[in-house]
């Protein structure tokens, strides 16, 4: 099957992260939306490499995941010590700061 | 020789220079030390004189270069003076008229704390009249002309505690702004024309000018004379500057300064003999202003407003005079000595009187003072039989030879004029007369004022009438003095130039008809305040009266206009600035302001409502490069 | 995928094995990065192992010494001319070591320095149970105002963490600038931009906001970057590399030699043009320019004063530092596709900080807005395309950057009950009560507003004179308008501070430790040095202002 | 290389105002001595270089260049033509007189920090001005002058917000509020003049690629350097918005009332007399310097503005209510004059015109500093509080009298002379604008002698009957001022000398000839 579906399939998770953080109200569930977008664009990268024949592609789907955890790491904490002070994860009730 | 021009200026000025810093410690002296300036200049004018009569009339010119004093590109403007028999004959009037004058106000200004001051405007004065008549180009003619126009702010306002005088002072100074105004631009004129405006190049290259120009010219120089002479249509400050103290009308508002338009037209003769339309204008000014203000003169109670009004009238006679040209200038001037005689001497003598009546200044107040004051009941007399133009009085030479002229003008306009001069000339006799009867015949008609003090007329001391008497020897002596053997048109003539009008009428005719007008002016004024007792409240009087009560509506017609009217543009470009112009800035301010609190709402605090701009940022980021490739 | 699919890959694999030769590393040009990051991991190791009372010392030491070493190995490299003549490619072709890079990280380590020293800072709040603190929670982890919190307090704990975190933070924004094919450039761009997130949300009074400040600096970032990992993906897709290099010669297509099987992708310009496009927005959010900006003023805000100057400092310049190596090393080729659109962008962040900070109340968030509108004028030098171009920003950075910090470390200073009183209407009448604090932040406020004399304004000539010069002459019109309006708000705090009575109940100024008196005191130095003899560092940005390809 | 004498000129007014800053808070006459020794200082370099500078010599002397800015095509280029030599020496001679006069006005009241200091703070930030303004007379090179022509709006910006007249009407928090927005507004209209300029200077920069008057004069010369005329007059647009603000023509004045109002007398002379000349002074000296074309170009235009600036600003000082409001619109009115003998492009009226510079500066400041001490006696700015001063107090009255009639250009006095000139200047060329422009001198006479009535004649009203006459101190600030009116009125030849080469050089500049008087034509 032509490999360009592939990117049409990445260029949609994406789509449907970004929405789901643009509509999504809990901190964590946004947070999940990143790591979907994050996963299209591997998908991504691997399809051109397979197109482009070189491992690029695929060496930088590693380094994706590698940083998606490290954004893991640092996100979880801030949204629990966020939950801990507010009991809610909402990212809406997050809004002292405006004007 | 030429040397000593400068001293004729340097002596005053120092005076006035002295006398103003000088502060207290000249109270008790300072008055001596302006008399004594101002006579020390008259001595030094006299010296000059006699100088210039040792010469024949052709070397009869001094010029004295001081220093450059406006060097530009292009122009030039020298302090340099010109004392030739023009400026000669001003030089004695103002110095010898000023001293004497001097030597009166140290009587009358005697119980006076700011004498001192007085005395320092009054030498200031002299020294600006000097300038304006000694300057050799019309740059440094203007600041003497502005100078004694300051001099005169200061006299008139002198009593700056009454609201009137100071109001008085102002509206002077404002008047003869309009007129210098003209003066400034008809300088401006000139350099354009001529490219200097000095006597000598002007005069000199008059024929090189278009006829145009020569009578803008004129008629600027016209608008300055009416501003300093009170000629119509810019009269109406000489009466309300009476408001000053009595000598300093004797000499800046009847003999002087007044005087000096006509100055500026004679001076400018060259100008104007080659401008007769603007002659024209001279003339009619002149007839309108002679007839103006003997009418004014004639409802007056106030006896220094009648006088006003007779010296606006008198010198309605010598522009009329100066604007005839060659045939006139010489009469003109002439008219303008012997009028510088007997005003004088009748506004000492006005002042004498309200020296004795606790400054009170209504007529109808007055009466019967001849008793009481007889020098100045004598001296009065005599300058008013010379106004008047008793004969062989100086009056009777001066206006006569005037009228004359006027009728040589030849044509509609010598009749219209000379008729007009006539008519005049009984108006003078009667509301001299009138001043005369009301003031020293009939029976006494004051009353004690409201605390209870009755005046007591009594005769001013001898520092005063010493003055007077002087005065009045000049004016009935001076008219047949310069006119027995023309040595006044001999003396007068290399300056002014002078021509012999054919007259329609012969001279003796014309003193006939004078006199009759004399005697029907002086009838008249007899029938109504000489055989029947004078109220002591004026009656309603005819709607010519009224209106002449009040200068024939001039200044209810400036108020209305000028007045009012300013006021409100005034205040509504006040209105304009605040709301327009600095609106417009304001609300700039102001509009940047309410789109900043709106574009504000924007940031609402929610961090997917900014992801939601970063995500409609990246789509039109993409699209707009997407479309930039398309086109 | 079918299984032999599977194994012939894992066989292909298996036999290539022996001809991957060891990388080189050229360790001496990549020092500074690597002192950093070195120094990093020791900071690590002494929250490990050293004993809580020394630990603060120890990691003061270690950064300061890290950083200077750091600098000093950058002042080394340019000596040596690997900014002009020697410049190249090192590690592979993954970091560039050229003028540019050198210049903006020797400009990053000194903003990383004054930053340190703020971050160092013990004196401003009242010593809390007989133990110095800064401007960090006593424990991230406890709940604000709960026991624990009261506990650590009392205990007199730190969080001295920062200090690595710091490190980590530079070490990354050193790479970004020199970063040289996408992969680092989006590796470094999470590097330094995780430990930002965590130290936005350490500050110990306000810890809510802190806390908010965090939570919506890191999604937004993660969101962002996701926006840049897609565009590189396509980029790659494109080009079928992700190194500068090679990218840039596709893009201007002076490669040719195109693999058939490749022809759908190589060469599809809709991938370049949403790929560049992706990826350019990733580095302007960084940046802070309209309509990418929404982050700046809520985390400014939030954060903890001495983070807020650092970040403002030292993460726009290596954004910007990316953005133009980007720009002039990748895609010139797409220049006519680009400029537009970056001149629209330019424009609006002009205009929209300018405007939005008329009527901000709070001086931390007024701060913030300003640092938008630099931003846009920033973009103006970006746009000029010329090698004064770069040379006009990496000025106007350097510049900028030392002005932001020393700003920002005034607001530490001004204090009441509450912590810092950022709220404008607390500043009235400051010029009173303490005229040199005062007087210096108006010298800072002086050079925002790109008053003559002033680092700004040299900022701002070279800048505008690069972009007229570059044709962009309306841009610089409307630069200049904004700038007016910009000086209305900066003169608003001025007004505040000396013409208005001081409140009764206003703040007090504390007087800091040398550390942030040296802070400020630099930030003046260079602002009035840049001002009056801004000709030497010219010239430095002149030589630096060329990148290697 | 000889001793810089310029930069000396306008770096010890610059070290003045930092020592002066750094006295500390308790010796505050020692900070008003060392200010004033300074300024004296200054004065005595001033008329070094008067002495130095040689009227027939070269346009430009005692210059001074060297190499500041290389990017920036900018050389720190100083030098002098007569124009800056007579402003020079005017705004060094009004300096000791200002900070005179201000003797009292920064004493504080109110208390601050025992470290704040607004009386050292007030000296210093005059000293400040006077150096920058020193400089942008002196400068050569656009990009210097632009530097410290913005750089003087910060301590303006100080002079004004900061120090108020005491005891005003509504109270001190009123007064406040009403100075600060002053200012503000002083500050705003100027920046975003000199903003404006910014842009033309770096479009100047673009084209020109330097900023030295001399370079730029000599490549148009050779031909190397060639404007494009839709350039060439934006940019002298720009330029012009800039001086126009700063003159202040109309309808950019509105800042001006304010300023003057707000501030204390001696600011509002240091505004008017000094610093406002910086625009005019630069209109002469860089619009038509390096635009020649566009300003031929602009000449109907601007014009009729400062046409209009005379006659508007005179009905305006007509109609106000406050004293130092009523000086600040007839400072309008005869900015209106100065701009209009610039643009006649005549001798006589750029002669004219800079001559009113000087004359200008010295008549406002007398009349400006004794109404300054009106106001400190009484407490109030409102004309209509005062009555009858000329009793008690006749030397204060005498000297606001011969300040007003400096200011209604009474002959005899200085500003009369500049006045003619830049009257017939112009109306050798545009009669009609001459003829409009001569009914200034009515309204002049009109709003003085209307402020002199009211405030000094008439009864003596009980608030002023105790007023004191002036003091010492106040009589040494006008009494030279006044001799200086008056020697300038009479022998304005010093000044004229100098002005006269530069001005014939500006001639140049802008290819005009004045018109021949048609007499002499006819021949």
């Amino acid at each position: 099957m032509n490999p360009v579906n592939y990117l049409y399939l990445a260029a949609l998770l994406f789509t449907i992260g970004a929405t789901g953080v643009l509509i999504r109200r809990n901190a964590i569930v946004v947070f999940m939306c990143v790591e979907l977008m994050l996963n299209a664009c591997n998908l991504a990268f691997v399809t051109f490499s397979r197109l482009h024949g070189n491992l690029d592609g695929q060496v930088i789907a590693f380094f994706t995941m590698v940083v998606a955890a490290a954004e893991v790491v640092v996100g979880l904490a801030i949204i629990v010590s966020l939950f801990r002070t507010r009991h809610s994860a909402s990212v809406d009730d997050a809004s002292l700061m405006k004007l | 020789m030429e040397k000593l021009i400068a001293l004729l200026i340097a002596a005053p000025l120092l005076g006035a220079v002295v006398l103003l810093v000088g502060g207290r410690r000249l109270d008790r002296v300072g008055h001596w030390v302006g008399t004594l300036l101002s006579t020390a200049s008259f001595v030094v004018g006299v010296f000059l004189f006699a100088d210039l009569l040792g010469r024949n009339a052709e070397h009869r010119t001094l010029i004295q270069h001081l220093w450059t004093w406006i060097p530009v590109e292009g122009f030039q403007a020298d302090v340099t003076f010109r004392l030739d028999q023009l400026s000669m004959t001003f030089v004695l009037l103002i110095t010898g008229v000023g001293s004497l004058i001097h030597l009166y106000s140290v009587g009358y200004m005697e119980h006076d704390e700011r004498r001192r001051r007085f005395f320092g405007y009054l030498n200031l004065f002299l020294a600006a009249m000097l300038l304006l008549v000694l300057a050799d180009n019309y740059l440094l003619l203007y600041v003497g002309w502005e100078g004694v126009g300051l001099a005169s702010y200061l006299l008139i306002g002198f009593w700056q505690h009454k609201p009137s005088a100071a109001t008085a002072a102002k509206k002077a100074f404002l008047v003869n702004r309009v007129g210098d105004m003209g003066l400034s631009i008809a300088i401006m004129l000139m350099f354009t024309t001529f490219g200097s405006f000095a006597f000598g190049p002007v005069f000199g290259h008059v024929d090189g000018a278009t006829e145009g120009k020569l009578t803008a010219i004129g008629l600027l120089l016209l608008l300055a004379a009416c501003g300093k002479s009170a000629q119509v249509p810019l009269q109406s400050w000489l009466g309300d500057a009476m408001e000053g103290p009595t000598p300093v009308s004797a000499l800046i508002h009847a003999a002087t300064m007044v005087t000096a338009g006509v100055y500026l037209i004679v001076r400018s003769a060259a100008v104007f003999n080659a401008a007769p339309d603007a002659q024209l204008v001279v003339t009619v000014v002149g007839t309108v202003t002679l007839l103006f203000g003997a009418i004014v003169g004639c409802a007056k109670d106030d006896i220094k407003k009648a006088l006003a009004g007779s010296t606006m009238s008198q010198i309605g006679y010598m522009v009329l005079a100066a604007g005839l040209g060659p045939i006139g200038y010489v009469f003109a001037i002439m008219h303008l000595v012997t009028h510088g005689f007997f005003k004088a001497g009748l506004f000492l003598g006005a002042g004498s009187v309200m020296h004795g009546m606790n400054d009170e200044v209504d007529m109808r107040k007055f009466g019967g003072l001849r008793k009481y004051m007889p020098v100045t009941f004598i001296t009065f007399g005599l300058g008013y039989l010379a106004i008047i133009g008793f004969p062989g009085l100086s009056g009777f030479f001066s206006k006569d030879k005037i009228i004359e002229a006027a009728f040589a003008k030849g044509g509609t306009e010598g009749w219209i004029l000379g008729g007009a001069a006539l008519v005049g000339a009984a108006i003078t006799a009667f509301y001299m007369t009138r001043v005369m009867l009301m003031t020293f015949f009939g029976e006494k008609r004051w009353q004690p004022d409201e605390n209870g003090a009755e005046p007591h007329p009594h005769e001013s001391p001898k520092v005063m009438t010493i003055p007077m008497i002087v005065l009045a020897v000049g004016s009935v002596f001076g008219g047949a003095f310069f006119s027995i053997g023309d040595r006044f048109l001999k003396w007068l003539e290399p300056v002014t130039g002078h021509s012999e009008g054919h007259s329609p009428v012969s001279a003796g005719e014309i003193t006939i008809a004078t006199m009759a007008c004399l005697v029907i002016g002086v009838g008249i004024a007899w029938a109504q305040y000489g055989r029947r007792p004078v109220p002591a409240v004026a009656p309603r009087g005819s709607l010519l009266t009224r209106a002449a009560r009040r200068d024939l509506l001039q200044d209810d017609f400036n108020h209305v206009v000028l007045v009012r009217g300013g006021e409100h543009l005034t205040r509504s470009l006040v209105y304009v600035d605040h709301t327009l112009v600095d609106g417009v800035v304001n609300g700039t301010a102001a509009g940047f302001g309410g789109l900043s609190g709106r574009l504000r709402r924007l940031q609402n605090g929610f961090a997917r409502s900014y992801a939601v701009s970063m995500f409609g940022g990246a789509a039109l980021l993409v699209a707009a490069t997407l479309l930039m490739r398309a086109v | 995928m079918s299984t032999p699919a599977v194994h012939s890959l894992w066989t292909t694999a298996a036999d290539r094995i022996p001809q991957i030769g060891a990388p080189k590393i050229e360790y001496g040009q990549l020092s500074p990065t690597l002192i950093i990051l070195g120094a990093a991991l020791v900071g690590v190791l002494v929250e490990a192992f050293v004993p809580r009372r020394s630990r603060y010392y120890a990691q003061v030491f270690v950064s300061v010494v890290a950083l200077c070493a750091a600098f000093a190995a950058v002042i080394g490299l340019a000596a040596d001319g690997y900014g002009t003549t020697k410049a190249h490619i090192a590690a592979m072709g993954a970091v560039a070591v050229d003028g540019p890079s050198l210049f903006l990280q020797g400009v990053i380590l000194l903003a990383g320095l004054v930053g340190l020293f703020t971050f160092a800072e013990r004196r401003l709040d009242p010593a809390a149970h007989g133990n110095q603190v800064d401007s960090f929670a006593a424990q991230a982890a406890a709940v604000p105002g709960s026991d624990t919190e009261k506990a650590a307090v009392r205990a007199g704990f730190t969080t001295t963490e920062v200090f690595p975190l710091l490190l980590f933070a530079v070490s990354g924004m050193l790479v970004f600038t020199s970063a040289n094919d996408l992969l680092t450039l989006f590796v470094a761009l999470e590097v330094f931009s995780l430990p930002l997130y965590l130290l936005c949300a350490l500050a110990r009074r306000k810890r809510l906001m802190s806390q908010e400040a965090a939570v919506k600096y890191f999604l937004l970032g993660a969101f962002a970057s996701a926006f840049t990992l897609f565009g590189i993906a396509l980029l790659y897709g494109y080009a079928g590399s992700v190194s500068y290099a090679r990218v840039a010669q596709v893009v201007d297509g002076s490669v040719t030699d195109v693999n058939p099987a490749l022809a759908g992708t190589m060469g599809n310009d809709a991938l370049l043009l949403i790929g560049a496009a992706l990826l350019v927005m990733g580095l302007l959010f960084k940046v802070g320019a309209v309509p990418f900006h929404m982050w700046t003023p809520d985390v400014y805000q939030g954060a903890p004063t001495p983070v807020t100057g650092f970040m403002a400092a030292a993460t726009k310049v290596a954004a910007f530092g990316a953005l133009l190596r980007l720009l002039y090393v990748v895609l010139p080729g797409m220049r006519w596709d680009w400029r537009p659109v970056m001149w629209a962008v330019a424009i609006i962040t002009m205009l929209g900080g300018a405007i939005v900070a008329i009527t901000q109340t709070d001086i931390k968030r007024l701060l913030a807005y300003s640092s938008i509108a630099h931003a846009g004028f920033i973009l103006a030098g970006v746009i000029a395309t010329s090698k004064n171009g770069v040379s006009s920003v990496l000025f106007y950075l350097a510049a900028y950057s030392f002005v932001t910090i020393g700003a920002f470390a005034v607001v530490t200073l001004v204090r009441d009950a509450g912590g810092e009183a950022t709220h404008l209407s607390k500043w009235a009448g400051l010029g009173r009560r303490s005229p040199l604090v005062a007087a210096v932040f108006a010298v800072f406020l002086l050079a925002f507003a790109g008053i003559p004399l002033t680092s700004g304004f040299a900022g701002k000539f070279a800048v505008f004179k690069a972009a007229a010069a570059g044709g962009a002459v309306p841009l610089v019109v409307i630069g200049v308008i904004s700038s007016a309006i910009a000086a209305f708000f900066y003169i608003r705090v001025i007004v505040l501070m000396f013409f208005s009575e001081p409140r009764p109940e206003g703040p007090t100024v504390a007087v800091p430790s040398p550390l942030t008196m040296l802070a400020i005191g630099l930030g003046v130095a260079v602002t009035v040095v840049l001002g009056v003899a801004p000709q030497y560092f010219l010239n430095l940005a002149n030589q630096a202002s060329v990148f290697v390809r | 290389m000889s001793f810089p004498l310029l930069t000396a000129t306008a770096a010890l007014p610059a070290l003045g105002a930092v020592a002066t800053a750094a006295v500390p808070a308790a010796r505050r006459s020692a900070a008003k001595w060392l200010a004033l020794l300074v300024s004296l200082g200054t004065l005595a370099l001033a008329i070094v270089v008067l002495v130095r500078f040689d009227p027939g010599g070269a346009r430009y002397q005692l210059t001074e260049s060297h190499s500041w800015i290389r990017d920036f095509g900018v050389r720190y280029e100083l030098g002098v033509d007569g124009i800056g030599v007579a402003l020079i020496a005017l705004t060094a001679v009004l300096i000791p007189f200002i900070i005179l006069a201000g003797w009292h006005d920064a004493d504080p009241l109110e208390t601050g920090s025992r470290r704040w200091r607004p009386t050292q703070g007030f000296f210093a930030l005059i000293l400040a001005v006077e150096a920058m303004v020193l400089i942008s007379f002196e400068a050569t090179d656009v990009f210097v002058f632009y530097i410290f022509f913005e750089a003087m709006l910060i301590p303006m910006y100080f002079l004004i917000g900061g120090f108020g007249d005491r005891a005003h009407a509504q109270g001190e928090e009123a007064a406040a509020t009403q100075r600060s927005y002053a200012a503000v507004k002083f500050l705003l209209y100027n920046l975003v003049g000199g903003l404006i300029m910014l842009a033309a200077v770096i479009g100047l920069y673009v084209v020109a690629g330097n900023f030295s008057l001399q370079q730029i004069a000599e490549a148009r010369a050779n031909g190397s350097l060639h404007m494009a005329t839709g350039t060439e007059r934006w940019l002298f647009l720009g330029f012009f918005f800039a001086f126009a603000v700063k003159a202040p023509l109309w309808p950019l004045h509105t800042w001006l009332p304010n300023a003057m109002q707000e501030s204390t007398a001696p600011v509002a002379v240091l505004i008017t007399a000094v610093v406002d000349k910086v625009g005019t002074f630069a209109m002469l000296r860089f619009c038509l310097g390096l635009f020649p074309e566009a300003s031929r170009w602009a000449t109907p235009v601007i014009l009729v503005l400062a046409l209009i600036s005379i006659v508007y600003g005179a009905l305006l000082a007509v109609g106000q209510r406050d004293i130092k409001r009523l000086v600040a619109y007839a400072s309008i009115s005869h900015f209106g004059f100065i701009v209009m003998g610039i643009f006649a492009m005549t001798s006589q009226g750029q002669s004219g015109a800079t001559l009113y510079m000087v004359n200008h500066g010295i008549s406002t400041a007398a009349l400006m500093l004794v109404a300054g001490f009106l106001i400190s006696r009484r407490g109030s700015r409102l004309i209509a509080d005062y009555g009858g001063v000329q009793k008690v107090a006749p030397v204060l009255a005498g000297t606001f009298l011969i300040g007003g009639l400096a200011t209604l250009s009474l002959p005899g006095l200085a500003p009369f002379v500049s006045e003619f000139l830049v009257l017939v200047g112009t109306f050798t060329r545009y009669p009609v604008i001459g003829i409009i422009a001569t009914f200034g001198i009515v309204l002049a006479a009109l709003y003085t002698l209307v402020l002199y009535q009211r405030t000094m004649t008439g009864p003596v009203r009980p608030e002023v009957s105790k007023m004191p006459d002036l003091r010492v101190r106040e009589v040494l600030v006008v009494a030279p001022l006044i001799v200086l009116l008056i020697f300038l009125g009479v022998y304005p030849k010093p000044v004229t000398n100098i002005v006269n080469p530069a001005v014939k050089h500006t001639m140049s500049d802008v290819q005009k000839k004045d018109p021949k008087p048609e007499v002499e034509a006819a021949k």
